[in-house]
């Protein structure tokens, strides 16, 4: 297999054989939380997907240039969510200034990115699977984007089950995480794609 | 002219049944006046008129009974001759009783003397052909009943370029224009032509279902050798003759959202206003009478020529009785029709027909849940996803109607007709788009 | 005169939904008929035991949730049909029953009940059954004929072996498979029931098949032995079908044909699944509500040109 | 050593992000006036609508604007109305509550009926049905748009006549709004006696229509010691202001159709 | 609402029952699916998670009228980091097995929403105690909740509790509930027939009243 297939069947396995939400379960709390509407959802999942994607990228950084010559590792954890803290800020930040609108909209789940666990699960993935500096920035975005298909698909799917007559007890999220279980079990068509 | 247009989307209601009017279709008109009538002086879509005869009046047939109010008024026409017996509201279709003069008919048929023929369409001033029209009270028969002189009107940097006269008749049941234009053929066409003159339009197009060949041959009859009327046949489709659908299948124009068939520089009639227009500029006559289908569970169903304002007993009766105990009973086909409240209800000008359900047909439909079968996204004429609005209108969400284009509903039918589950579609898009009018006037008056 | 009175229309077409489950039902018997001529009884039991728990389940939700009881419509009945015709010829009847179950309480009843589901409840059965108990939902029994004893021979399905049969075979269903899935000719005799009492229109079968054509070739298989075999035009026919969860709109179900086409082809040809028909359905499922959103149709007066042409 | 330089390390983190942070907020910085968060807190969160604002966020936006009226929330009740006051810096005027009475008893039994109305369940649909179903104009409906509008669960419908729950009704409006046949009133609390009837026909006509129909015989009118009833335009009415709520009208009347609701605390 | 008055029983009480984490306020939903393939990976989650929770809440407890309000969530989450790099460690070293397993986890502990909520809802706003008592309370309905799941999971996924043989030999376990899908299943119908009782209960306990 040439490099660019590799590298193409990577991303394949990042959006949709191994989602991160459908197979990983990283990232569930947004996903419940922020797919009600598919506006809402795409913008979460943009948001995300531009989180993780620096996240990858620094945290990479932080451990080949700071962690590992120093022979620190156990400091992994603390340091990447430090670098994660920061990065969700400051975008939280700039959010609030250029579109008050969308800040609205995301409304508590900005700082949730932050304890996203998709967002630090891909920094600890990185590590465990010794991407190098490349393959890490590209599982970030990439799972970030299977992460943002799967939430806005969920979205779709919610938007309809606005109208229907679901039994009282199981509104919100038990219906939420039984819709997600039945596109789970659709999502292992993928098995094997990649 | 390339035969049998249409329109996308539609429905067959009835189709097993002709549509329902196989009672009538081969029925010749006749005439019937009723010994007492009752005229509303709200007929028109408008302010309804003021009645300007009082209890024991003795009226000519064609005297003015009611003045016009306002920009849509038009003048009402005494029916017979006789006496007038009573002045006061009485029941109608609608929400509130309407104002109404009652006249005992003493059968002289006396017509008043101040009618004022114009002549030969070809030849007449064509400058008064269009106060003729109002003051002979003339509104669309096809049902709207919007007043025909205000669509004449064209304003400033508007232009007509094609009037069409609606003899699709696709309303289940109805064989009024049906038998018109087998009868009266000539009449229409001078109409037509009357209509054409006044507004100096050189296309004039007669449009019919092509379950009425010998009424298209008729009509080609009744054309040949007038200056620029055409008869163009149309695909059997409900609705065919709703006016958005039937610009569409006719010229390819499509009336844009909020505005009017003028806009695409069309005005439609309906085939029995254009006779209508033919009496008014011919003879001099106003509008007194018209064709009316009586069907359904009467015992002999039958297509009659009434006097304004004949109870439906009346009617009825003329046709025989009821032929079973009626269910329901509602001027106009089935798609469309209002229901009565009993059988004591005046016909108005735009009463084209009255048909009789039997308790059986009239029985209560249980909604039951939307199976998303997709039949009324097929069916909607104007391409609208009724389902989804049927979401929105029962949640009461009239700015998501608004903004799936609940506006743009012609309240045709089609989709509760189809809908497999029941739905009631068409009301509920209605009674929307009735609140958000109201809300958009309130917004206004604020 | 007692009159009743309501707001028009004061016509009803005679389709309701009892008569379109009843038309869906009546197309299935082909392939009932062709299962259980090619593998006997057993097959009868199995279809008969999932459509009986898939109404009985639904009769128990509805008692039990004290909602109105709809099995009237029959819809479950659909349900149960395809759920036992979706299962091998051996597969034990716990299999069915907890398939059938599965579909009409967790797919079905607790979106809401019928309409409210937003995937196919057979289809995700299966899916379930099939991840559950790989083993037996994979294990083909060979044709065996309509009265002999189940007698399990395995055979190989023509999709992990395209090379043993032959395309005759594939078309009559002289091959290992699902109950419902090997008979063409039945399947084919239920499409057109359907086309001629309009249930359903042509659009989706007749675009997701096309589409797993083209793209089967263009993957370098044999396009006819590629839609003959497996549960694609089954799939096609009966369950994407279904009114509940394909696109409404004319357009959004051919977006829904050739992605449900084009899935098959793809999991087919590079995925861990031999058969990709009941993941391509689902996933274009989960994908409805974003199609019938963003996929629209002409608005009259709203088209585009249409304010040009009067400007 | 480890430990040294790990402290330093993360220190050193801190600092960086903490800087940079400090920065960015004084970049990005945007004001919110912190009393709208505690207007929103004291409104009754319904998001009803009844104020005329989107929703109790809009509202509360509004009132910091100064743009809505400070008892502009109605179903907050008078705790929601001192606490925007106080917000404000203004003093609450304590306005009596309001609750939506129906006037009319016109029940199946006692409401002679026009036809028979099998449409969609929708009184605003059948009013524009002939008339309606039931003969008197005056009448509900009882086909329950108002109880489908009703946010708090007040409303239901009792044998085709709207039937309102005073303990869960907030006043706030949206029911009066809503009514095709403007059957409902928005009365002080204290109100308990009323005419549960307006029809304005004449008596022979509105009694042969409906049992309940004030039929305007003024025998309240005498009865009523403190002048608080004037019969006008076909039917009855009590002046709130006048009315102790003695209910000796309720006793004469020939029709009942005064009654005292009981007055629940 | 936090409520200084309220007793530390109430406290404890309130995490397990009233504001449960995993039932009530649907906090902490990845680590509830994800290690609830058998009990006791459920039970480890759930004491790995107890742990941080109590101490972390300590800690934030007795810092927060020092830490200003621009870095809150930073900073808690540096208390918490800390705290989990400890049990990560404790892990590693006690029980390699469960690390093993689901190891990966065990970091995203920080992330974990019920710690950081619980921190941002109790511990900053009341004193150590209480703080310890809410962690405690929180924790341990966690940990119930994980093993709840975890049990039904392993009982039908495959055939066993913590480990030991339940069902009879012709069982056949449904893979499909240990499966990712399954976690959101189980959780989903627990979750729903859990509001359910409480909906009933309520009903019960207004028509009491009335």
């Amino acid at each position: 297999m040439n490099g660019i297939t590799r590298i193409l069947l990577f991303m394949v396995s990042c959006v949709l054989t191994h989602n991160f939400i459908f197979s990983r379960f990283l990232g569930c709390c947004p996903f419940l939380g922020v797919s009600r509407k598919v506006e809402t959802a795409a913008s979460m999942g943009v948001a995300v997907t531009f989180v993780m994607a620096l996240a990858s990228l620094f945290t990479w950084l932080v451990n080949h240039l700071i962690l590992i010559p120093f022979d620190l590792e156990y400091l992994q954890t603390i340091s990447f969510i430090l670098v994660i803290a920061a990065l969700v800020q400051f975008v939280e930040m700039f959010l609030k200034k250029s579109s008050p609108s969308l800040y609205s909209a995301l409304g508590i789940y900005l700082p949730l990115i932050t304890t996203n666990c998709a967002v630090l699960g891909v920094a600890v993935l990185n590590v465990n699977e010794n991407y190098n500096l490349g393959y890490s920035v590209l599982n970030g975005v990439f799972g970030a984007l299977g992460f943002m298909l799967a939430i806005v698909l969920m979205a779709g799917v919610r938007e309809r089950l606005e109208t229907s007559k679901i039994p009282e007890p199981l509104k919100g999220f038990p219906i939420t995480l039984i819709c997600a279980s039945l596109m789970a079990i659709a999502f292992m068509g993928f098995a094997g794609l990649a | 002219m390339p035969d049998k247009k249409t329109f996308r989307g539609g429905v067959h209601p009835l189709h097993r049944s002709h549509e329902g009017k196989a009672p009538t279709r081969d029925k010749p008109v006749r005439e019937y006046a009723a010994d007492t009538v009752t005229i509303l002086m709200g007929m028109h879509l408008g302010a309804p008129s003021t009645p300007c005869v009082k209890k024991g009046d003795l009226v000519k047939m064609g005297q003015v009974i009611g003045e016009p109010v306002g920009f849509l008024g038009l003048p009402v026409h005494a029916s017979v001759s006789g006496e007038v017996v009573d002045v006061g509201p009485v029941q109608t279709v609608g929400a509130v009783p309407g104002m109404a003069v009652t006249i005992k008919n003493d059968f002289a048929d006396e017509w008043v003397d101040t009618l004022e023929p114009l002549g030969n369409v070809e030849k007449c001033d064509k400058d008064k052909i269009v106060p003729a029209i109002k003051n002979a009270g003339i509104c669309g028969m096809g049902g709207a009943s919007f007043p025909t002189h205000v669509k004449f009107a064209v304003k400033e940097g508007q232009y007509c370029d094609t009037i069409i006269l609606n003899g699709a008749e696709c309303e289940t049941h109805l064989t009024a224009d049906h038998r018109l234009m087998l009868e009266h053929s000539v009449r229409i066409v001078d109409g037509l032509r009357a209509a054409m003159r006044a507004l100096d339009v050189k296309k004039g197009v007669i449009a019919i279902e092509d379950n009425k060949p010998d009424a298209i041959e008729a009509m080609r009859k009744a054309a040949e050798g007038r200056l620029g009327v055409e008869v163009q046949p149309l695909r059997t489709k409900y609705p065919q003759g709703g006016e958005k659908q039937l610009i569409h299948a006719v010229t390819g124009r499509q009336v844009p959202t909020k505005k009017l068939p003028l806009d695409v520089h069309v005005i439609v009639l309906n085939v029995g206003t254009a006779a209508a227009i033919a009496d008014a500029v011919i003879d001099g006559k106003p509008l007194i009478s018209r064709i009316t289908t009586v069907t359904g569970h009467v015992k002999q169903p039958s297509n009659l020529r009434i006097r304004i304002g004949t109870m439906i007993a009346d009617v009825v009766g003329e046709c025989g009785g009821y032929s079973l105990e009626p269910g329901k009973i509602c001027v106009g086909g089935a798609m469309t029709g209002l229901p009565c409240p009993s059988d004591l209800i005046p016909l108005t000008k735009a009463n084209n027909g009255v048909v009789v359900y039997s308790e059986a047909e009239a029985a209560a439909t249980e909604e039951t849940p939307c199976i998303r079968c997709g039949r009324c996204v097929e069916v909607c004429p104007i391409g609208l996803n009724p389902y989804k609005l049927k979401y929105l209108c029962d949640a009461d969400d009239l700015k998501g109607a608004e903004e799936n284009n609940v506006m743009d509903c012609v309240v045709c039918g089609s989709c509760s007709y189809i809908c497999p589950a029941r739905r009631f579609l068409t009301p509920s898009f209605k009674n929307t788009k009735d609140k958000i009018t109201l809300e958009a006037k309130k917004r206004k008056g604020q | 005169m007692n009159l009743h009175l309501s707001s028009a229309p004061h016509a009803h077409s005679r389709e309701s939904t009892t008569v379109l489950m009843l038309n869906v039902i009546i197309a299935l018997i082909p392939c009932v008929a062709a299962g259980v001529w090619y593998f006997g009884y057993s097959a009868l039991i199995t279809v008969a035991v999932s459509t009986a728990s898939a109404v009985l389940a639904e009769f128990i939700w509805q008692k039990c949730a004290r909602q109105k009881v709809r099995i009237g419509d029959l819809s479950a009945v659909v349900t149960g049909i395809i759920m036992g015709l979706n299962l091998p010829p051996q597969a034990p009847w716990w299999m069915a029953m907890v398939g059938s179950a599965f579909a009409i309480i967790i797919v079905k009843c607790m979106f809401g009940g019928i309409g409210d589901n937003f995937m196919n409840p057979a289809l995700l059965a299966r899916g379930v059954l099939l991840a559950s108990w790989p083993v037996r939902m994979t294990a083909w029994q060979a044709v065996t004929g309509w009265n002999s004893a189940v007698d399990a021979v395995a055979g190989a399905t023509p999709l992990v072996n395209p090379s043993v049969y032959t395309r005759l075979d594939l078309f009559l269903g002289n091959v290992p498979g699902t109950i419902g899935e090997v008979c063409k000719v039945a399947i084919l005799v239920g499409f057109a029931y359907l086309l001629i009492t309009k249930t359903i229109s042509w659009r989706i079968p007749v675009a997701m098949v096309a589409t797993t054509f083209v793209f089967s070739w263009i993957f370098g298989k044999d396009p006819v032995t590629s839609i003959l075999s497996g549960g694609l035009l089954f799939g096609a026919v009966y369950m994407a079908t279904d009114y509940v969860t394909c696109p409404m709109t004319a357009r959004g179900q051919i977006v829904f044909a050739v992605g449900a086409g084009l899935l098959v082809a793809v999991i087919r040809n590079f995925g861990n699944y031999p058969e990709g028909v009941t993941y391509a359905i689902l996933l274009m499922n989960i994908a409805t509500p974003l199609i019938d959103r963003f996929v629209k149709q002409p608005v009259y007066g709203h088209e585009k040109g249409v304010r040009k042409q009067n400007a | 050593m480890g430990i040294a330089i790990a402290t330093v390390l993360m220190a050193a983190l801190g600092l960086i992000f903490g800087g940079l942070l400090t920065m960015a907020e004084k970049k990005f910085h945007v004001e919110i006036d912190p009393r709208i968060e505690q207007v929103r807190s004291y409104c009754a969160g319904a998001n009803c609508g009844a104020c005329g604002y989107p929703g109790c966020d809009g509202f509360a936006e509004a009132v910091v604007k100064g743009e809505a009226p400070v008892d502009g929330c109605k179903p907050g009740g008078l705790s929601c109305l001192k606490g925007i006051a106080e917000v404000m810096g203004t003093t609450a005027s304590e306005t009596e509550p309001l609750v939506a009475r129906v006037i009319c008893q016109g029940s199946r039994a006692v409401a002679k009926e026009r036809y028979e109305y099998n449409g969609i369940p929708s009184c605003r649909v059948a009013a524009g049905i002939a008339g309606g179903p039931k003969l008197c104009r005056f009448a509900c409906l009882g086909l329950g748009d108002c109880m489908a509008k009703c946010k708090f669960g007040a409303i239901h419908m009792e044998d085709n006549l709207c039937v309102i729950d005073p303990n869960k009704c907030t006043g706030c409006g949206a029911c009066v709004e809503e009514c095709p046949r403007d059957v409902i009133k928005l009365l002080p609390r204290s109100k308990t006696v009323y005419v549960q009837c307006r029809n304005s026909d004449v008596a022979r006509v509105a009694r042969d229509i409906c049992m309940t129909a004030c039929i305007a015989c003024g025998r309240c009118k005498k009865t009523c010691q403190h002048d608080a009833i004037v019969v006008e335009g076909g039917f009855a009415h009590i002046d709130a202001e006048k009315c102790v709520h003695c209910g000796e009208c309720a006793a004469v009347c020939p029709c009942n159709c005064i009654t005292i609701p009981e007055v629940t605390a | 609402m936090p409520n200084k008055k309220k007793s530390l029983g109430a406290i404890v009480k309130n995490g397990l029952l009233t504001e449960n984490p995993t039932f009530r306020l649907v906090l902490g939903t990845c680590p509830t699916l994800a290690v609830t393939t058998s009990a006791m990976n459920g039970l480890g989650m759930g004491a790995a998670a107890t742990f941080v929770l109590v101490f972390s809440n300590l800690v934030i407890s007795l810092l927060r009228n020092f830490i200003p309000d621009t870095v809150r969530i930073p900073s808690f989450i540096v208390v918490i980091s800390t705290f989990v790099t400890i049990v990560e460690m404790i892990m590693k070293a006690y029980l390699p097995a469960l690390n093993e397993a689901r190891g990966m986890f065990i970091p995203l502990i920080v992330v974990n929403c019920i710690i950081l909520a619980r921190a941002e809802a109790f511990a900053s706003k009341n004193g150590p105690i209480a703080s310890i008592a809410d962690g405690l309370g929180m924790g341990i309905g966690f940990t119930c909740a994980l093993v709840l799941i975890g049990c039904i999971r392993e009982l039908i996924g495959n055939g066993t509790i913590f480990g030991a043989q339940v069902m009879t030999a012709g069982y056949e376990s449904m893979l499909l509930i240990i499966m990712p899908a399954g976690g959101f299943l189980v959780f989903g119908t627990v979750l729903g027939i859990f509001n359910a009782i409480t909906a009933h209960t309520v009903k019960k306990k207004e028509g009491s009243a009335a």
